[in-house]
């Protein structure tokens, strides 16, 4: 079970801010095609991913990223803090 | 170090006070203040959204690598979240060093990490409606800079 | 715009107090606060002269000058003469523009100027005697930049 | 007449913060010249110029400017302010 978080226009087009993951997937990327398959929402979120930034355990990742042993993993926007 | 990640307003003066003080080794004390800019006229507030958990831990490896890089004194960053008005300080920074090219060099580091790195997302809510602010390509290759510097 | 010359100890974070707020067309500032090091441990105090009547005037054209060429919202100077104790704040710049790099390149220009072009003499006092601070080929250097950017 | 004035080691080398002086040099180098002539603690002053800079009526100038109408002039070392 993996902690998933979307936040500014991911989370709006998600739907949600956070939930539980039921997944074996083996990467991030694999998690990605997993929610694609799921729901049009997702499909929405995810339609480009070079727009799309991803954290895993709080820290930024790519998405070849393993999952093994991670707790959380994020999805937003290129942050525009500052 | 010291970070500080809040919703309520602050004042960048009170932020400064003290900061780099009454130490033999500190020459410079370098501060940058961003606050909320109205190029339209028409903008009603600026929505800062950020990723409680990270969003300290994030800033807190910023400021490390910036103290390591240029041997700081100290350093401090202060960033707010949630729901601005136009004019006040979204966020800042402050950096002490021996020397100004350290301290100012520091402080722009800072800001091009934080602007990218850090888990900030800005909205701009005007009488249209909001729009999220979008990362610019700048902001990106701002950072290049600083792996190509010694 | 503002100039202020004076032997009396000044608060950076009061220095800086209400600049640049409360304005639409200012999303950033810089400041710099230069403070009296001591490297050798032996310094017992720093000593500043200065040209009454030119030091203002000379500050207010360097300052005119970074107005001018970086659209600055607003800038202030303030520099201390007379005696001053190791910790004490010297000097501080602050500059507001539209955007940072605007702000840092007019806060690290108006530092490059005033080392060079302010009539400001430094004499350390320490226990062998007091020795007048050197002037580094690099502060001359450091002008150079601005003549060479657009 | 002119107002003279030097500041840190320029003055203590010449002794004197601010004097006036009678004369009719048509540049700061004649003055100069005139003014080594004098005493030696001007040729002190003055025995490296390229260590002096010079003011006149308190703007930043070179060794040959003139002094017709000019009132105030000033010498002094490469300043270190900031």
């Amino acid at each position: 079970m993996i902690t998933v978080l979307y936040f500014a226009w991911v989370r709006e087009r998600t739907g949600v801010a956070t939930e539980q993951v039921d997944t074996a997937a083996p990467t991030v990327a694999a998690l990605v095609d997993e929610l694609i398959a799921r729901e049009p929402r997702y499909a929405a979120a995810f339609a480009d991913l070079s727009a799309v930034r991803v954290a895993v355990d709080q820290v930024l990742a790519d998405f070849d990223a393993p999952l093994a042993g991670v707790r959380e993993v994020a999805f937003f926007p290129p942050m525009t803090g500052g | 170090m010291r970070v500080t990640v809040q919703s309520a307003p602050f004042d960048p003066a009170a932020f400064l006070a003290g900061f780099g003080a009454g130490r033999a080794d500190v020459g410079a004390v370098v501060s940058f203040t961003g606050l909320v800019r109205d190029d339209s006229g028409q903008m009603q507030a600026l929505e800062i959204e950020h990723y409680p958990g990270m969003t300290e831990s994030a800033i807190s490896a910023i400021i490390s690598q910036a103290m390591a890089r240029w041997a700081l004194a100290d350093a401090r960053v202060i960033h707010r979240f949630g729901r601005l008005a136009v004019g006040e300080p979204i966020m800042a920074v402050a950096t002490a060093a021996r020397h100004r090219a350290a301290a100012f060099a520091a402080a722009e580091f800072l800001m091009d990490y934080l602007k990218s790195r850090a888990p900030f997302w800005k909205k701009e809510i005007g009488p249209a409606g909001a729009a999220w602010v979008v990362a610019k390509e700048g902001d990106e290759a701002a950072l290049g800079r600083w792996r190509s510097e010694p």
